[in-house]
């Protein structure tokens, strides 16, 4: 395949996230990937519900005493947007609208970005509540929980950045365009975490 | 940078070779280096065993210090399981599966480079401890309060060494699967795959499942060791029991990932030497894809003393000896192709026929430990000793030998000596026995596992005499097998196609060694057993191509790999001495920019591989014949 | 192999049956979005309510899988065709993961 | 096969292995002796257990063996060509129907005994007068050594587990530095020692122990817990339901039994001065200490568990306890003059509630 061969709308495949084999390789790679971290997170949420509210005698930081909603809800606002932004940003690759795609794309990094912010806002109030990542099992489990997903908000918005700069000159190809579905998936997926973060940790962590 | 990966090695300089080695992504190249790095470590695991016997050989031997003994049995069973048998059939999935499916290559070359590298890293990382501070020594198993409270860098380097490992084991995990799920030649579907191909399938797609919980826990005891977290310690509301059960919940898949493949290598053997094809093909591969499900609900039978009340033990019990269904299935057909069959008794039939009595004992004493009642006197005895090394050796260790002899000419084209390879059967096979025979009895006569040494006159005196000197008689075999290695090489005998002749599958179809690119033409499957089918038809070539021969898209070689695993195991380091050197922490970020870095020029610098002409094949496959 | 690629320049009038297509597909996800709001919403306010634990967990927990399932099969699109062998190691991968959570939550104790 | 094997050869064929298997190990120490109820039952187990699988290898040599001999090449010739065949499901049937019948013999006694073995409801239960109705020990695994705590009676003892014959003994384990697990192998099955719980089991002492080789059922920790973990043995004495009575009276009696500093016995002074922080020399108080109490010290059969028990051995172990027990916590005495060690030694041998 040739990297420069150029596309129109109406040559563009109706699924170029699949076109190639190496295409396809990689979607169904990803796709196993992601079955796996299912369990990585499955595993960190087993651990987080084990030692919820565990915490040495004399120390009294719990679920009700720390967390609080409005800011949550900012933050699930501000993620679920962004994965709607992604989905845009897939209707337009689909449509050979590079442009748009890039927007799209962009303002879900900002959207991520401002996930972000908050995130490490919030860490940083409990830290100066004193509620340490050594502060006992439950802080630990909390912060590795939450954090890992952080993280892997992190992680697709250096990857994220990375794809709308490398291809901003070049458009779209079928070389790059299961880059930006595998990515949007991604996305996607931290989204899903979330989605159980904000509910087991602390919607359930504020009914007690 | 390595268009010239066609041109042949020998004409090359040592240099322009080693770095050949170094960034090949060739399948089958891969397989050697995981054949060579599985081969030392089994050899370094080897000498760890022959101490811990040497040690127990008498009665209040003092031949190693108790906290030696230790280190030996943790980093033995840890080199084994970790560095030895998975690499070695990581080596023989790569060299063969691809063959098998009628791919040129794996999914993801550049992925599969990486994960030998990462393998390699971290094991030279594990290994490192013994010349740096202490190797770990709280068992392979690593149980919290213990490794919490080892004093010295041991657990840290198991943590680390381990993580780093595994990493690479869960990136060739889903290369394989994605290799299997895309890369069939036309016409192989899923019920046309060769055994050993389904059996790869499933242990990859246990891998999957099964290795992320082993990286929370590795994660949790890092954390919990070096950067103040509170896991398991009970002090700050920490749970010890939550790592028994991530340890395990990744550890009893980890078994069937480990003898998964070795089934399917022996039923390519009993194919092969019985000259027939395998008896109920279906029923195999279902129970293939059962005992891999039913291999994730029965990790607490490794807990039944823990405590966990007798509602959990029993539905474990239950669950665990529900296993021995699909397995007996498989052992029962195996039966029934040799039986109408023609059997000829080379050597890796000699290692498949010694594999079934061995491995049925150490199966249904497997069955005997699920029974939670009576597994309150077996767990950690020696009849839990006896059991595993029963499976293991006598299912894992024996497929790896079968399958050196048996994949051998395919892979370096010559033949290992037959003759060799019996002796080598037969040292191995009976020291095998009487290693591990005994031990069930010592077991059964009160004696715990991972016990340092042993006061005399308690009853266990002979027999442990007898199991030390079987080891000896293990590691002559290994050493003969050596022998004939070394003296094949010298001799270097080429070999045609189908050296055993009564080949069945697609990689019997092309030269031994196949040429780099694998089939000049894609082939077209028409059944179960391929190439026998064109065999039977009277087809010369072997195969029928399923495309005219046209240029070959190839990937680039690539050293990325090399270098982020190199990132990786540097950064190591870094984390493990962050706190009492100052120099930790910069090398600990230091190593991993160097690995980030790395990658992110991969995926910047792309990398759309290059093509062989239609010329240079023919050339390639006229001088191949 | 890659180089296999053709380029099929469409008709204008599959151009336009794939491009509505696409709009009612992206119009469905839109319907989706709005669903998934909906039921964070209902999450939240149903735990500032202060309704009994055990009437709020079940249901937030409920909402929350509904809402992984719509992410999972509009925006990951698992509905559409050739994700059957995703679609099977999610199921595997879900089910392994609710046997953790579930042996975490009933057999850890102090 | 099992055509021949008529109903009445099973119990037949039960006791003949369960005789062979008898023959196997020592008395004090082997589960193929059991001592116990619950040894027993598991025991049982054992040979049902095995007598199923020696069939199941049984069945699978036999097909193996004749297939070997039938249809090895060298016989049918080089050109021999086999018919293949794909399978059959009625083979497939049997050979998934019967191993099923198999296991589930195995299984209904496994979910039994897993169940029976697992019940400690008993354990709370109290007379009118408030009295529990079954002796409960605590028991303390500690950095290589055993602490028994008898909570009814309000005494402690360490390395030798004192108890009644007959009857059912409850146990509360817990660990106190990492984990350790419980087990007398004659006597029935280990439990672990957790460090973040209490475990709960019983067992049933049938044999009185004074017959033993040593007087004494071996007991084992059999999870590993550093250097030392094969060492850290502890001994079991049995008795019927009056001597232990009478037991625990002679360990009642230790209640003022404190080492004195100023005592004429030049051992008791020495211990007095350097040993009493971590060794109690009475038997009264509850777990904790730090050193294994050592009231009833000579009444044991080892030093540290596993040491002959001699004089030798105490003043060798007190000099340098690493020595014996790598890992251990016990600091070393070489400061000590020999006269001091020798009068410890002493001391410590006269500590009895034993005649
Ligand atoms: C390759 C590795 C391998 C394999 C295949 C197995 C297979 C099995 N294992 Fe094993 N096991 C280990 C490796 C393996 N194991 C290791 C390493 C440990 C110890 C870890 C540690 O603590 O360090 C261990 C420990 C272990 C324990 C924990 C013991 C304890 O610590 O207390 C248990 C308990 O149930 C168990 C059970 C089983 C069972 C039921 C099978 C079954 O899969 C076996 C099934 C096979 C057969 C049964 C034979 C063939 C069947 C027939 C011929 C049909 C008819 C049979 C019947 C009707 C019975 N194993
Ligand atoms: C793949 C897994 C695997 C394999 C293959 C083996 C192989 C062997 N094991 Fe291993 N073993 C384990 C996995 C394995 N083991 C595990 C997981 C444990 C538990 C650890 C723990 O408790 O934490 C264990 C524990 C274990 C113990 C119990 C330790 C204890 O509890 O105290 C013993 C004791 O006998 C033992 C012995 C042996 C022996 C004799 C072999 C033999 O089969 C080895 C044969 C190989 C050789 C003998 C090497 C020969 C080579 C040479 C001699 C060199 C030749 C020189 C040149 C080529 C230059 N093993
Ligand atoms: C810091 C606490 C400490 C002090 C002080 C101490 N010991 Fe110990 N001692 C221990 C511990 C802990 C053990 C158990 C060691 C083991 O078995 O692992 C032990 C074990 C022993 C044993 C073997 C016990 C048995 O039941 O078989 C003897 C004998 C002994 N100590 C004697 C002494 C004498 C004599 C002194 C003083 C000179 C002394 N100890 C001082 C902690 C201590
Ligand atoms: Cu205590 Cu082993
Ligand atoms: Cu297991």
């Amino acid at each position: 395949m040739d990297l420069n061969t150029k596309f129109t709308p109406k040559s563009w495949p109706d699924h170029p996230e699949t076109a190639t084999m190496e295409a396809k390789n990689k979607f169904v790679g990803f796709w196993l990937f992601l079955g796996g971290e299912t369990i990585l997170f499955a595993t960190l949420f087993a651990t987080y519900l084990a030692l919820r509210n565990s915490v040495p005698s004399g120390n009294d930081f719990s679920t009700q005493t720390l967390f609080e909603l409005p800011l949550v809800f900012v933050m699930t606002m501000l993620l679920l947007t962004s994965s709607l932004t992604s989905v845009y940003a897939m209707y337009h690759m689909k449509n050979y609208n590079f442009k748009a795609m890039q927007v799209w794309l962009a303002i879900t990094g900002f959207l991520g970005l401002g996930f972000l912010g908050f995130e490490v806002y919030e860490f940083h109030h409990y830290i100066s509540l004193g509620f340490t990542y050594g502060n006992s099992a439950f802080s630990s489990a909390f912060y590795t929980l939450v954090g890992t997903h952080g993280l892997h908000v992190a992680i697709g918005l250096v990857w994220l950045s990375l794809l709308i700069l490398r291809n901003a000159r070049r458009g779209l190809n079928l070389y790059n365009a299961t880059k930006y579905y595998t990515f949007s998936l991604y996305w996607h997926f931290i989204d899903v975490v979330w989605v159980f973060i904000f509910t087991v940790v602390y919607l359930m962590g504020v009914v007690g | 940078m390595t268009t010239a990966a066609n041109t042949v090695a020998q004409k090359k300089g040592f240099g322009a070779t080693l770095w050949d080695w170094l960034t090949t992504v060739d399948h089958k190249k891969i397989g050697i280096l995981y054949l060579i790095g599985g081969g030392f470590f089994f050899v370094l695991g080897g000498i760890e065993a022959l101490m811990i016997r040497l040690q127990l050989l008498v009665p209040n031997n003092d031949f190693v210090s108790a906290g030696f003994f230790n280190e030996l049995i943790t980093m033995h069973g840890t080199t084994m399981i970790f560095l030895a048998a998975m690499p070695l059939l990581f080596g023989f999935m790569n060299a063969i599966v691809p063959l098998q499916i009628g791919a040129r290559d794996v999914a993801f070359p550049f992925i599969n480079s990486l994960g030998f590298w990462m393998f390699f890293f971290g094991g030279l990382f594990l290994n490192l401890s013994w010349f740096i501070d202490a190797a770990p020594d709280a068992g392979w198993t690593s149980y919290a309060s213990l490794s919490l409270a080892s004093t010295g860098h041991g657990i840290d380097f198991y943590a680390i060494g381990l993580q780093i490992a595994g990493g690479g084991t869960l990136m060739a995990g889903i290369n394989f699967l994605v290799t299997i799920i895309n890369m069939r030649a036309p016409g192989m579907t899923y019920m046309r795959m060769p055994l050993f191909t389904w059996t790869t399938f499933v242990a990859s797609a246990l891998i999957l499942f099964a290795f992320p919980p082993l990286t929370v826990g590795l994660f949790f005891l890092t954390f919990d060791r070096m950067f103040g977290g509170n896991f398991f310690d009970v002090d700050y509301g920490g749970n010890t029991i939550i790592w028994e059960h991530i340890f395990w919940i990744f550890g009893h898949p980890e078994v069937y990932i480990l003898v998964l493949p070795s089934f399917g290598i022996f039923s390519e053997i009993f194919t092969i030497f019985s000259r027939k094809r395998l008896f109920g093909y279906s029923a195999m591969v279902f129970a293939t894809v059962l005992i891999g499900f039913l291999g994730f609900m029965v990790w607490a039978h490794h807990m039944f003393t823990v405590g966990l009340g007798p509602t959990a033990n029993a539905i474990f019990a239950v669950a665990t000896m529900a296993i021995a269904v699909p397995t007996g299935v498989k052992i029962f057909n195996w039966l029934l192709t040799m039986w109408g069959g023609s059997i000829r008794v080379t050597t890796p039939m000699l290692y498949a026929l010694g594999f079934i009595p061995s491995f049925v004992m150490g199966g249904v004493t497997g069955v005997q430990q699920g029974a939670a009642p009576l597994d309150y006197q077996l767990h950690d005895s020696y009849f839990i000793v006896a059991h595993f090394h029963y499976v293991i050796v006598g299912g894992v260790v024996l497929a790896i030998l079968a399958a050196t002899h048996l994949y051998w000419p395919k892979m370096f084209g010559t033949m290992l000596s037959e003759k060799l390879g019996k002796v080598t059967f037969w040292f191995f096979f009976i020291g095998f026995h009487m290693t591990f025979f005994l031990q069930h009895f010592l077991g059964l006569m009160g004696m715990p596992r991972r016990v340092w040494t042993y006061n005399a006159d308690q009853g266990w005196d002979l027999f442990n005499m007898i199991s030390s000197a079987g080891a000896l008689l293990m590691a002559i075999g290994v050493i003969v097998m050596v022998i004939n290695i070394i003296m094949t090489t010298a001799k270097n005998e080429r070999v045609g196609n189908d050296p055993w002749e009564d080949g069945r599958t697609l990689e019997w179809a092309i030269p031994s060694p196949p040429p780099f690119y694998n089939f000049a033409q894609t082939p077209l499957v028409r059944g179960l057993d391929t190439y026998w089918i064109e065999k039977q038809d009277g087809n010369k070539k072997g195969y029928i191509p399923a495309e005219p021969l046209s240029d070959i898209h190839m990937p680039h070689g690539s050293f990325i790999p090399f270098v982020m695993s190199l990132g990786l195991f540097i950064a190591g380091f870094g984390a493990m001495f962050r706190v009492e050197h100052s120099w930790g922490l910069p090398v600990l970020i230091a190593g991993l920019v160097l690995t980030f870095l790395s990658m992110s020029l991969r995926s910047v610098k792309d990398d759309l591989g290059f093509y062989v002409t239609k010329e240079e094949i023919l050339r390639t496959e006229r001088g191949s014949k | 192999m890659a180089h296999d690629i053709e380029i099929i320049e469409k008709t204008p009038a599959e151009y336009n049956y794939k491009k509505r297509n696409a709009d009612r597909a992206m119009r469905g996800q839109l319907m989706m979005f709005a669903l998934m709001i909906f039921m964070t919403l209902i999450s939240f306010t149903a735990v500032q309510a202060g309704f009994s634990p055990l009437f709020v967990i079940p249901v937030i927990l409920l909402l929350a899988a509904v809402q992984v399932g719509l992410q999972l099969y509009y925006f990951m699109h698992m509905k559409e065709e050739g994700h059957g062998l995703p679609a099977m190691f999610m199921y595997t991968g879900v089910l392994i993961a609710f046997l953790t959570v579930l042996t975490f939550v009933t057999i850890v104790w102090w | 096969m099992m055509k021949g094997l008529k109903k009445w050869r099973f119990p037949a064929m039960l006791a003949a292995l369960a005789l062979v298997l008898s023959g196997c190990g020592e008395n004090y120490l082997s589960t193929l002796r059991p001592a116990g109820e619950v040894g027993r039952e598991q025991f049982n187990l054992l040979i049902l257990t095995s007598l199923i699988m020696l069939l199941v290898i049984l069945v699978v040599v036999v097909i193996y063996v004749a297939a070997l001999v039938k249809f090895r090449r060298s016989r049918l010739g080089e050109d021999h060509m086999p018919q293949d065949v794909e399978g059959s499901h009625k083979l497939e049937f049997i050979w998934t129907a019967i191993p099923i019948v198999l296991l589930l013999i195995i299984a209904i006694p496994t979910v039994y005994y897993t169940y029976k073995l697992g019940d400690v409801s008993a354990m709370e239960k109290a007379d009118e007068e408030g009295n529990p109705e079954h002796l409960v020990v605590d028991v303390t695994a500690k950095l290589y050594w055993w602490e028994f705590e008898y909570p009814e009676y309000g005494i402690v003892t360490a390395q030798e587990l004192v108890v009644p014959t007959d009857e059912k003994v409850y146990f509360n384990l817990k660990a106190a530095d990492v984990k350790h697990s419980f087990w007398i192998p004659a006597i029935g099955g280990k439990m672990d020692t957790n460090v973040d719980n209490l475990n709960k089991f019983y067992l049933v002492f049938d044999e009185e122990s004074k017959d033993l080789k040593d007087g004494v059922f071996y007991g084992k920790c059999a999870e590993l817990c550093g250097p030392s973990h094969a060492l850290m043995d502890f001994k079991v004495k049995t008795m019927n339901r009056d001597d232990f009575d009478g037991w625990v009276a002679a360990m009642k009696d230790t209640e003022n039994q404190v080492a004195d500093k100023d005592s004429s016995d030049a051992g008791e002074a020495a211990f007095a001065q350097s040993c009493i922080g971590c060794h109690a020399t009475s038997a009264v108080g509850s777990t904790g200490a730090a050193g294994p109490n050592m009231a009833t010290f000579g009444d044991r059969n080892r030093v540290a568990g596993y040491l002959d028990h001699n004089k030798e051995n105490i003043v060798n172990w007190v000099q340098d306890p690493q020595k014996y027990k790598p890992g251990n916590l016990m600091p070393a005495f070489d400061s000590l003059s020999d006269e001091d060690l020798d009068a410890i030694a002493d001391y410590l041998l006269g500590l009895k509630v034993e005649e």
